[in-house]
C-alpha cells in the first residue's frame, strides 16, 4: 500500500560501491523482482529501503514520507532476511509473533494470525521447536511467516525459498501471490529462480555491479533486453552470443552471415553481438514453416543434456568439440550455440546438422557498449532468407 | 532519538554512564590529585607541588611507608656481573606488586582455562562441581585470608612444617617472613580467583556457535586443533578481558595481605596507600596515583592485544 | 527500614571486646549500681586491633556521629583526639566537684595523658592504668621445689634477667611446661610500644634518648637505636628463642630456646592462652590476663594458688643505663580513659556514665571483675584493692610495676616509627636478621622519619 | 594401563607396555575416548579437591573446640604421621554461638540488598555501554574505553575519602578552586553511599564484559528485531542480551559477588559494624575476626555461615542464570 | 573414490524419526543428488554419512570400512553445509585453507590450491575480506571453496547454489561436474532445483519423511516415477494427476475416458490416479501426428502463464474458472490440467481448446498406495484412438 522511491542512492563500503546511483520506482502494490549477480547489491538495496543501513547519498521514500532517516520500524516494512536470521532464543511462535507482540496485540489476535501464517508457510505443529530443531527449509519457512504475520506496507523479501523443494516453492510462490492480491502490498523480491521472477512479478528490475540495467515486465526484459548483460542474465540457460560485423547488408561472423537490411540501426561501430537464445534455434528439418528462419547453419552436435521436459543440445560450430568440453560451459564461448529441442526429438551426439535461427528472435547489440540495437531482424530482412552460409570456417572466433 | 544518527545515538546511551563515572569516580579522583600536592593534610596543609610523587622515585618517602618498605628496590652498581643490582626487591612495593601480578595472573589464567574447559563439558553433577569451583570466588577476602592465615597459624596451622620441609616456606616467623608471606598470599590468591578467570571463559566458550564445531570436525580438525583453532581465538576476547581485569585487580591487592600476613612483610602498592592513609594522606594520594599509572603501563599489552580484536 | 533504631535513647559505650565478652553484663550492672540507674547502657565492642579500633573511632567522630556517646580510648591516643576537637572538652562538660575529684584522687601522670598539654583542660576521666607484669605458673615452680616464700619474694624483688632464665629453665624440665616464655612478639604496635620496649628499657637502651625526649621534639632528639645494649637485649631475646647456637646468640648468659619460636607471631591473647593452657610457664601480659585466667573454665583450671605475677626482670639498674632514665624492671604505661562523644543525644546520661565510672566501688568492682587497676592511689594502696579476689593477691607486683612504668614515645611520627620498630625488632628476635644489621637498619630508618 | 591387555599380543610383542598403550591410544579411537574420558575426569577431581579442600579445612576448626591444642596428622599405614588436618572434637555449639551473638539474617539482609541494587544498576548501564561500544562505530570510542576502563586502575582508597566527605554532607568543592558547588544530603550509613560507589566501580569490569559479547551477536538478528518493530534498544534487551546471556549472566554473578564481599567501602559508609547502619554481612563476619582474635572455632563458624548464603546463590542462581539462558545462546 | 553404503539408517529426535531405515548404496565415483521435500531428512543423512551425528541404528560404511563409530576428521570426506558456517574470525583465505592447514600442506602447496578454488568459485580478489563483509552469495562460494580445497573421497554438499544466481549457478554446476571428473570423487548432493539435480546427478535419490522413495537416474526417476510421490516431486512444474476407475476398456474419469486393455495390469483394486506431464498435453490441432495420442479432451483455458521460453496454461475441465485462481496452484486440484507449450502459440484466456494427451507419457498409479502401475498406456491400448470424451462434466470431481 506504499509507493516506494529510491532517488539516486549509493552505499560505499570503504573501498567497495555496493549501490551505485541507484533510481527505482517501485509503484503501489507493485511487485517487483530484484536479479543480478550474486555480489551485485541487491541485499544492499533491501537493506537501505528497510533502514537498516543508511544510503551514503540519496534519499529513500516510501508512501509520501522521506525516510532516509526514519528507523526501521518507523518504515512500516517486514522483510525476509537473505540468512534468516532467527531468534535462536525463541521458539517458533515466539519468532513469527515477534512483531506482534512488540505492538502489543491482543493474545487471541496474535495466536490468529499466527496460525493463520504457520498454515500459510506449512508449519502447522512445529510452533514450539526450537529454531536448531528445524530443517534448513523449515527454518526459512518461520522467517517468511514472521514477515508476513504482520501485514505491512512493504514487503522486502531476500532470496525467501531458496531453501524450499520445488513443490513448496510453487506452493509458497502461489501464497505470496495471493498474499500480494489480499493486501494489496507492494513487495520487492530478490530471487535467483529465473520462474520465480517471472511468473510472480510485476516488473523485474536487473541489477549489475550496483547499477540498475533494466526494470520492466518479465516478457519485456525476456524479449527486449536493454543490453547484453541483462539479455544474457535473465532466461535459463543463457542467450547464446556470437561476435561479428555489421554490414549493410546484414551481419557477419566467423561461422555464418545473417542477411537483413542494416540501414535502419544505428550502433556505434560495426562491431555488434548477436544473441539468440537456444529455445529460438531449431533443426532445419523440424523448423517451423511460419516463423521467420534464417539461413541454414551447419553445425556439429556436441553434448546432449536429456532433461526430462526438453533436450539440451550442443553445437560446435567449427566442428571441433573441445576437450574437456563441459555441458554447461557450451553457450559462453564464441564457437558453439547450445540449442533446445522437444524431449522426442531424434538426434545423436556428434552428429552433423543443419539449424535455422528464428529471425523475429535474434538481437543485436553493440559489441563495445553492450547495448541493444535491435530485437529481431524478421522486419528488416528484405526478402526471404537465402542460404550464404559459410560452414565451418576454420578455427579463430576465440575473441575473448 | 534514532534518528540522531549513530555518533549522537551513541553519546546519549553513554550519558548515564558518564554522569555516575563523573560523579562517583572523576570527582573523587580529582580530589585527590589535589590532596597529592599537600602534604601535612591532616595537621597543616602545605601546598608542595609533585613533591610527594619525587619523594617516591627518590626514595624519599620510604621513611613514611610502614617498616621498611620502600617504593622502587634498591639499586647498587657494583664490578661484578649483572653490575647492577637491585636490592630489597621483597621490600619493594612496585617489585613486590609487579611479582604478584605476574604469577598469580599466570596460574589463574591456566588453571581457569581448564576449569572452564572442565565446566563446559556436559557430564552428571556439573552443576556440583561448578558451584564448587566458583564457590571460592563468593568468599569474602577477609574469610578467604583467615582460611590461609590459619593454616599457617603457628598454634593453629598445619601446613607450615610439611611445606618447611620442602623448602618452600620459612619455618619459623611464617608470616611474618615476607618470601613465605607473599608465596602463602600468592597462592591464596589464585585459589580464589581463579573461579573468575574460569567464569568468564566459561561463558565465552559457551557463547560460540557449535555449528563452527561441524565444519571444522568434517575439516579434519583433531580435538586439540579445534581447541586452537577455533575453541582459542573464539574465547580470546573474553579471555582478554579476564586477564586485563585480573591483572589490575591484582596490581592492586590490599586486603588479603592485610588479612594473611601485613603491609609491612608484604608490601603491596595499596597497602601503602592505605598504610599512609592515616598518617601521610598527602602521600597516599601520590602513591594512588603513580598505581594507577603503573597499572596503565602494565596493562597496555593487553589493552593493545584487545584493540586489535577490535574494541 | 532501619531508620527508628530502638538504640537512640541509650547511652552507648565504645569498648573493649575482650571485656564485653567476659564481663559486659557486669559492668553495665555495676554501673547501674553506682548511680547510672535508669540509664539504659550498651557496650559496643570495637576491633580488638587496637590500631583498627582507633581508625574507626577516628571516622566515627570525623562523621559528627552521634553515638557511642562514651569511648573507652588508649592513653596513646587521647591526645591526638584532642588535637583534632573530635572530643568533648569534660572541664566544660563536668562539675567541678568531680573536675577536683579527678585532680585531687587520681594519679596525676597518668591523668595528664587525658588532658589538652596547652590548656591543660580534661578531655577523659581515667579508667585503669596498665601494668604488664611477668606471670608464672606457682604450681610448675612448686614442682621444682619453691615455695610460697620465693614466690613472695619474686613478687616485689625484680630479678635480672640471667636469674629469671635459670628459674624458668629449671622449672621447665621439672614440669610439664613446654617452654618457659610466653610473650608478644608479632609485628604489631604492642611489640614496639611495650613488649620490646620493656625489655630495651631494662637493658638502659632507649629509642630516643631517655625519658626526656620521649615526646619530641621531633628532629631534635637522638636515635639510639644502634647503640649496644639495645643490640644485646635483642641478642638475649634472640637467644630465648633460637634453637641452636650461633653468632647472635648469647648462649653463654641465657638459656636456648627458653621460648617458643612461635612468640614471633603472637599478641596478648596467644600468649594468655598458652600459659592457662600449660604449655608455658611464663608469660609477659597485662593484669587482665591474670583475671581472666584464673576466672576461665578452659585450659587447666588455674587458682590463685598456682598463679603469680613477678615485676618484669631486667638486665642493668638505672644507674648502670646508658641512656638517662632506663635501667631496671620496666613496665610499658598502658591504659584507658572514658571520653565523650561531643554530639551526642544523650549527654546528660553518658556524663552520669562518667560519674559511676569515677566511683571508687566501680573502680574496685572493675579490679575485682577484669583486673582494671584502680586509677586512683588510694584504692590501689588500700586493702579495699588487696581483698578483691582474686586481683588483690597481686596488688604488691602491680605497684612494683606502676612504680617502674614506662611510657611509648608517642609523637605525630610514632604510628611510621612504630611499625619500623616492629618489623625490625620482629626480624632480629625470629632470626631472619642479624640483630646488628637490624639495629642499623633501624637507626637510619628512624632517623629518616624523625628529619 | 589395562588398556593394553586387549590388544592382540602378537603384534604388540616388541613394544613395551607403554609403547603399546600410546600406539593403542593413537590408533583406537575406543580408547582414545576412553583416554579422554580419564583424563577428563583427573582433572575434574584435580579442581575439586584443590578449591574444596580450604572449606573443609575451615570446617574442621569450626568443629574443633580447641583448636590451639589440635593434633593435625593422622597416621597412614606406610607412610607414618602425615599431617591433614581432621576435626578434632564435634562442638556444634559453635554454629549456634555465633547467631546469638550476632543477627546475621539482618546483616544478610543488608547484604542481599546492596548486592541486588548494584547489579541492577550495573547491568543496566553497562548494558547500554556495552551495547554501544560493542556494536557502533563513532569517533571518540577507543578514547572513552580508555577513560572507563582508568577508572579501575586506581585503589579504592583513591576514592575514599572525597566520596565520604561528600556523603558525610559536607560541601562539595570544584578541585582546585575552592568554589563550593552544593551541599550533598548526608547518606552515609545509608544503602545510598554504598550502592553508588559499588556501582561506580564495578562498573568497568561489566561494561568490558559486556562490550565484547554483544558485539559478537550477528548484525542479522538485530536488523531482523529492527525491521520487526523495535527500536535498537528494545533490541538490545529483547534480541542481544538475552543472546548474550552466558555474558551477562558472568557479569551479574561477578558483580553480585563482588558487591557481596566488598567490604573497604561499606566498613567506612557504614560507620559503625551494625546492620541497622546497612553494615554487610562482611562487616558481621568481621566483627568476629577482628572481636575474638583467638575464638578461630568461632570465626570459622561464623565465616561457614557467612559463606553460605553464597553457596546457595552460587549453586541455584548460577546454574539457573547461565544454562539456563545458554539454551537461547548461539549453538545450532 | 570411496562407495557410500547406508545400511538400514535410522535417525530419531526425540518424538522425530528423520532419517527412517535408509539404505542407501552409492558406489564409487558416483554423483548422487538426494531431493525430497523440506525437512523430509536431506540433511540429516548427510550429517550421518559426514559423522556429525550417530544413527539411532543402522551403520554406514565408506570404501571398506564401517565409520558408523569413526570420527569425522577420519573419514575422508568435506562437506558444504546448507546453514555456510563460516568460521567469523577467519577471513576468506583463512577459511578456505583450514582444512589444509590443518594438514600441515606447505604454505606453496596452500596458496595454490586456494588460488585455484577461488578461481573455481569466482572469489578472486576477495581473499583478504572477512565473512561479514561479504554478500549472501559470496559467502556460499567461500564455503564450496572451502570443501573442494580439500580433494576428498567423498563431498558431500548440502544445497551448495542456493544463493546464487542463475548464471553463476551453471558455471558452478560445471566447475563441479569438472571436479567431479578430474577427482573421481564420490559427490552426494542435496539440491531443490530440479535442473541442477538432472544434469548432474548419475543417480537421484528421492527421499520422503526419511524414507526412500527411488533411487535411479535422472531420466528414469522423471520418466518412470516409482510412485505417486516420485512422480509429482520430480518436474517442475508437476505432473497432473486425476483420479479415476480402471475398467477392463481403460481408464475412467470425471471428465474424460482413455481407452487401453488394462489386462496385464494388476492393482490392488480399481481406484487408480493418472499422471501426465504438462508438456505431454498438447492442443490437438498443434498434436504432432507421429506420437500416439490419446482421445481428445474439451477444456476452457483459464490462466495462462507466459515464462519467456514456454507458456503454462491452466485448463479447467469442468468450465468453472475457480475463483481466486492461482496459477501455480492448477497442477493440484483434479479438475485440472496445467499444460505447456510453446511462446508462439496463439491461445488466449478463457478460451475453449481441444487437448490431446502423449499416450506413451500417461502414468498410472494405485489411488490408495500411490505405487506405479504403468509408465505409458500406447502400448497397451488395442487399436488406435476413438473420441469418446465426456467433456464438460458437470462440477464434481472435488474428491478430496
Ligand atoms: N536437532 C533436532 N531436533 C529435533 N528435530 C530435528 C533436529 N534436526 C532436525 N530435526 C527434524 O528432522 C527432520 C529432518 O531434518 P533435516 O534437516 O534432515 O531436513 P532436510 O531434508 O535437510 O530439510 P531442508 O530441505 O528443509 O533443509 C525435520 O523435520 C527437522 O525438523
Ligand atoms: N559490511 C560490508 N563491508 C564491506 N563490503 C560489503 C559489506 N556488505 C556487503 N558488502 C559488499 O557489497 C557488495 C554487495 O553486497 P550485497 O549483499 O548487496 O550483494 P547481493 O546482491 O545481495 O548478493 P547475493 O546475491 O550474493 O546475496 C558485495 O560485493 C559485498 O561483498
Ligand atoms: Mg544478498
Ligand atoms: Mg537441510
Amino acid at each position: 500500500m506504499a509507493r516506494v522511491h529510491l532517488d539516486d542512492v549509493t552505499k560505499r563500503y570503504e573501498d567497495i560501491v555496493a549501490v551505485d546511483e541507484m533510481n527505482l520506482e517501485i509503484r503501489d502494490g507493485e511487485f517487483v523482482c530484484l536479479v543480478g549477480p550474486s555480489g551485485c547489491g541487491k541485499s544492499t538495496t533491501m537493506e537501505t529501503i528497510a533502514g537498516l543501513t543508511k544510503p551514503t547519498e540519496g534519499t529513500v521514500t516510501i508512501g509520501e514520507t522521506d525516510v532516509t532517516n526514519l528507523p526501521p520500524k518507523d518504515r512500516g516494512v517486514s522483510m525476509v532476511f537473505q540468512n534468516i536470521a532467527l531468534f535462536p532464543h525463541m521458539n517458533v511462535y515466539e519468532n513469527i509473533s515477534f512483531g506482534l507482540r512488540l505492538r502489543k496485540f491482543d493474545t487471541d489476535e496474535i495466536d490468529r494470525r499466527v496460525e493463520q501464517a504457520s498454515d500459510v508457510v506449512q508449519l502447522e505443529g512445529m510452533l514450539d521447536r526450537e529454531p536448531s530443531e528445524l530443517s534448513g527449509g523449515q527454518q526459512q519457512r518461520v522467517a517468511i511467516a514472521r514477515a508476513i504475520v504482520r501485514k505491512p506496507d512493504v514487503f522486502l523479501m531476500d532470496e525467501p525459498l531458496a531453501n524450499l523443494d520445488a513443490k513448496l516453492r510453487v506452493h509458497m510462490r502461489t501464497e505470496l501471490q495471493r498474499l500480494h492480491k489480499q493486501l494489496d502490498t507492494t513487495i520487492i523480491y530478490v530471487t535467483h529462480d529465473q520462474a520465480e521472477a517471472m511468473t510472480m512479478s510485476d516488473r523485474i528490475a536487473v541489477i549489475n555491479a550496483g547499477e540498475l540495467q533494466q526494470i520492466d515486465p518479465p516478457l519485456v526484459c525476456y524479449n527486449e533486453p536493454k543490453n547484453r548483460f541483462v539479455a544474457g542474465f535473465i532466461g535459463s540457460p543463457s542467450m547464446n552470443f556470437v561476435e561479428g560485423n555489421l554490414t549493410d547488408d546484414g551481419l557477419t561472423t566467423d561461422h555464418f552471415d545473417l542477411e537483413f537490411d542494416s540501414d535502419g540501426l544505428e550502433p556505434i561501430d560495426d562491431d555488434v553481438t548477436m544473441g539468440i537464445r537456444p529455445e529460438d534455434i531449431s533443426l532445419e528439418r523440424e523448423a517451423d514453416s511460419a516463423t521467420s528462419t534464417s539461413e541454414t547453419i551447419e553445425a556439429r552436435t556436441d553434448v546432449l543434456e536429456p532433461m526430462g521436459d526438453e533436450i539440451f543440445i550442443y553445437l560446435s560450430l567449427d566442428g571441433a568439440s573441445s576437450e574437456m568440453m563441459t555441458s554447461n560451459e557450451a553457450s559462453t564461448a564464441s564457437n558453439q550455440l547450445l540449442m533446445s529441442v522437444d524431449p522426442d526429438t531424434e538426434v545423436g551426439e556428434d552428429e552433423s546438422v543443419s539449424v535455422v535461427l528464428d529471425r523475429s528472435k535474434v538481437h543485436l547489440f553493440e559489441t563495445a557498449s553492450g547495448e541493444a540495437i535491435t530485437h529481431g531482424i524478421a522486419d528488416l530482412s528484405d526478402a526471404t532468407p537465402t542460404a550464404s552460409v559459410a560452414p565451418e570456417a576454420e578455427s579463430g572466433g576465440q575473441h575473448e | 532519538m534514532e534518528n540522531l544518527g549513530e555518533t549522537g545515538f551513541a553519546y546519549l546511551l553513554l550519558t548515564p554512564v558518564m554522569l555516575l563515572l563523573g560523579t562517583i569516580a572523576l570527582y573523587p579522583l580529582l580530589r585527590t590529585f589535589e590532596l597529592s600536592l599537600y602534604q601535612n593534610v591532616l595537621s597543616d596543609p602545605e601546598f608542595v607541588g609533585f613533591e610527594n610523587y619525587v619523594q617516591l622515585f627518590t626514595g624519599g618517602a620510604s621513611p613514611r611507608f610502614p617498616g621498611s618498605t620502600t617504593f622502587l628496590p634498591g639499586v647498587s652498581t657494583s664490578g661484578s656481573f649483572p653490575f647492577v643490582h637491585l636490592e630489597g626487591l621483597l621490600r619493594s612495593a612496585l617489585a613486590v606488586t609487579l611479582l604478584f601480578t605476574v604469577v598469580s595472573v599466570f596460574f589463574e589464567t591456566i588453571i581457569g582455562f581448564g576449569q572452564a574447559l572442565v565446566l563446559d563439558q556436559d557430564f552428571r553433577g556439573r552443576r556440583w562441581v561448578r558451584a564448587a569451583i566458583i564457590i571460592p570466588w563468593a568468599i569474602p577476602i577477609v574469610i578467604q585470608g583467615m582460611i590461609f592465615y590459619l593454616m599457617f597459624h603457628p598454634s593453629a596451622g598445619f601446613l607450615t612444617e610439611p611445606l618447611a620441609n620442602w623448602g618452600l616456606v620459612a619455618a619459623d616467623n611464617t608470616l611474618n617472613d615476607p618470601m613465605s608471606s607473599l608465596l602463602i598470599v600468592t597462592v591464596a590468591d589464585i585459589w580464589k580467583t581463579t573461579a573468575f578467570m574460569a567464569l568468564l571463559i566459561l561463558a565465552g566458550l559457551q557463547s560460540i556457535d557449535r555449528s563452527l564445531y561441524d565444519v571444522a570436525k568434517v575439516a579434519g580438525a583433531t580435538k586439540w586443533q579445534q581447541f586452537k583453532l577455533i575453541t582459542f581465538p573464539l574465547v580470546l576476547p573474553a579471555l582478554g578481558i579476564a586477564v586485563l581485569f585480573r591483572t589490575i585487580d591484582a596490581m592492586r591487592i590490599y586486603g588479603l595481605i592485610d588479612s594473611v600476613s601485613g603491609c609491612t612483610t608484604v608490601p603491596s602498592l595499596s597497602c601503602m596507600v592505605v598504610a599512609t592513609f592515616n598518617t601521610n594522606r598527602g602521600l597516599a594520594a601520590a602513591v594512588a596515583f603513580v598505581t594507577a599509572g603503573v597499572i596503565a603501563i602494565a596493562v597496555l599489552g593487553v589493552i593493545y592485544q584487545q584493540y586489535k580484536e577490535g574494541f | 527500614i532501619y531508620g527508628d533504631s530502638t538504640s537512640e535513647d541509650a547511652v552507648v559505650w565504645g569498648i573493649d571486646p575482650n571485656a564485653d565478652e567476659a564481663v559486659g553484663d557486669e559492668i553495665i550492672d555495676l554501673l547501674e549500681e553506682n548511680g547510672a540507674d535508669g540509664i539504659d547502657i550498651r557496650l559496643q565492642p570495637g576491633d580488638e586491633d587496637t590500631d583498627d579500633r582507633r581508625d574507626s573511632y577516628t571516622n566515627l567522630l570525623q562523621a559528627e556521629e552521634t553515638q557511642p556517646d562514651l569511648f573507652l580510648m588508649d592513653n596513646g591516643w587521647v591526645n591526638v583526639f584532642i588535637q583534632r576537637g573530635h572530643i568533648a572538652n569534660l572541664s566544660e562538660e563536668l562539675d567541678d566537684e568531680d573536675l577536683s575529684l579527678v585532680e585531687d584522687e587520681y594519679f596525676e601522670s597518668f591523668t595528664q595523658t587525658a588532658r589538652d598539654p596547652e590548656t591543660g583542660d580534661l578531655y577523659g576521666v581515667p579508667i585503669f592504668p596498665d601494668y604488664p607484669t611477668m606471670q608464672y605458673r606457682k604450681d610448675y615452680a612448686r614442682e621444682a621445689g619453691y615455695d610460697d616464700d620465693d614466690f613472695e619474694e619474686w613478687a616485689t624483688e625484680p630479678m635480672t634477667w640471667q636469674e629469671w632464665a635459670e628459674l624458668t629453665e629449671e622449672i621447665v624440665e621439672a614440669s610439664d611446661a613446654e617452654y618457659g616464655l610466653a610473650t608478644q612478639w608479632d609485628q604489631y604496635e604492642g611489640t614496639s610500644c611495650c613488649t620490646w620496649n620493656e625489655v630495651m628499657s631494662s637493658f638502659g637502651g632507649a629509642y630516643f634518648g631517655g625519658r626526656e625526649d620521649l615526646f619530641g621534639p621531633i628532629g631534635e632528639r637522638d636515635v639510639t637505636v644502634d647503640e649496644p645494649e639495645f643490640i644485646e637485649g635483642l641478642q638475649m631475646m634472640r637467644t630465648f628463642v633460637a634453637d641452636e647456637a650461633d653468632e647472635h646468640t648469647l648462649e653463654d648468659e641465657y638459656p636456648l630456646g627458653l621460648a617458643t619460636s612461635d612468640i614471633t607471631s603472637w599478641t596478648e591473647e596467644d600468649a594468655r592462652e598458652a600459659i592457662l593452657s600449660g604449655e608455658a610457664v611464663m608469660q609477659r601480659n597485662w593484669p587482665y590476663a591474670i583475671n581472666t585466667n584464673l576466672e576461665s573454665d578452659e585450659g587447666d583450671d588455674l587458682t590463685v594458688d598456682d598463679y603469680g605475677a613477678m615485676p618484669m626482670p631486667y638486665a642493668v639498674t638505672e644507674d648502670e643505663a646508658a641512656q638517662p632514665g632506663t635501667g631496671g624492671s620496666t613496665s610499658a604505661l598502658g591504659g584507658w580513659h572514658i571520653v565523650l562523644n561531643p554530639n551526642s543525644q544523650n549527654k546528660e546520661e553518658a556524663l552520669e556514665v562518667i560519674r559511676a565510672t569515677m566511683t571508687d566501688e566501680f573502680n574496685l568492682g572493675m579490679f575485682d571483675l577484669y583486673g582494671w587497676v584502680p586509677p586512683k592511689p588510694a584504692l590501689f594502696d588500700t586493702e579495699d584493692a588487696e581483698s578483691v579476689e582474686p586481683m588483690g593477691n597481686y596488688m604488691q607486683t602491680l605497684r612494683v610495676a606502676g612504680e617502674n612504668a614506662m611510657p611509648r614515645p608517642v609523637t605525630t611520627v610514632w604510628p611510621d616509627q612504630s611499625s619500623l620498630i616492629s618489623e625490625e625488632v620482629n626480624l632480629a628476635v625470629a632470626g631472619d636478621k642479624s640483630p646488628e644489621d637490624a639495629a642499623a637498619d633501624l637507626q637510619d630508618g628512624l632517623e629518616a622519619t624523625e628529619e | 594401563m589395562g588398556a593394553a591387555s586387549d590388544s592382540t599380543q602378537t603384534a604388540d610383542d616388541e613394544m613395551g607396555p607403554l609403547e603399546r598403550w600410546t600406539h593403542g591410544v593413537v590408533n583406537d579411537q575406543e580408547k582414545r575416548n576412553r583416554l579422554y574420558k580419564a583424563l577428563f575426569y583427573v582433572a575434574a577431581a584435580f579442581f575439586l579437591v584443590t578449591t574444596l579442600f580450604p572449606f573443609y579445612w575451615l570446617l574442621v576448626l569450626a568443629l574443633t573446640p580447641s583448636v590451639r591444642q589440635a593434633d593435625w596428622n593422622v597416621s597412614i599405614p606406610l607412610l607414618g604421621e602425615v599431617p591433614f588436618p581432621t576435626p578434632q572434637g564435634f562442638n556444634v555449639y559453635a554454629f549456634v554461638e555465633v547467631f546469638q551473638q550476632v543477627p546475621f539474617h539482618l546483616y544478610v539482609f543488608n547484604s542481599f540488598v546492596l548486592a541486588t541494587a548494584t547489579t541492577v544498576i550495573v547491568l543496566l548501564l553497562a548494558s547500554l555501554a556495552g551495547y554501544v561500544f560493542g556494536r557502533l562505530e563513532f569517533p571518540g570510542r577507543g578514547l572513552m574505553m580508555l577513560a572507563i576502563l582508568a577508572v579501575s586502575y586506581f585503589p579504592p582508597a583513591a576514592f575514599l575519602i572525597p566520596l565520604y566527605d561528600a556523603f558525610l554532607g559536607n560541601a562539595v568543592y570544584i578541585p582546585f578552586l575552592d568554589i563550593e558547588l552544593f551541599e550533598p544530603p548526608r547518606l552515609v550509613n545509608t544503602p545510598g553511599s554504598m550502592i553508588m560507589p559499588f556501582s561506580a566501580l564495578f562498573l568497568p569490569l561489566s561494561i568490558f564484559i559486556l562490550t565484547t559479547f554483544y558485539s559478537q551477536i550477528p548484525d542479522g538478528l538485530e536488523d531482523a528485531a529492527r525491521v520487526e518493530g523495535t527500536t535498537r534498544l528494545g533490541a538490545l534487551f529483547r534480541v542481544i542480551m538475552p543472546l548474550s546471556a552466558p555474558g551477562v549472566a558472568t557479569a551479574a554473578v561477578l558483580t553480585f559477588i563482588a558487591v557481596y564481599n566488598e567490604y573497604f567501602f561499606s566498613s567506612i559508609m557504614a560507620l559503625q559494624n551494625q546492620p541497622e547502619q546497612w553494615s554487610p554481612l562482611v562487616g558481621g563476619i568481621l566483627s568476629y575476626q577482628t572481636q575474638y582474635t583467638t575464638d578461630f572455632n568461632l570465626m570459622a563458624a561464623a565465616s561457614i555461615v557467612g559463606v553460605l548464603p553464597m553457596l546457595i546463590i552460587v549453586v541455584v542462581a548460577q546454574e539457573k542464570i547461565v544454562s539456563g539462558l545458554t539454551d537461547g545462546a548461539l549453538k545450532e
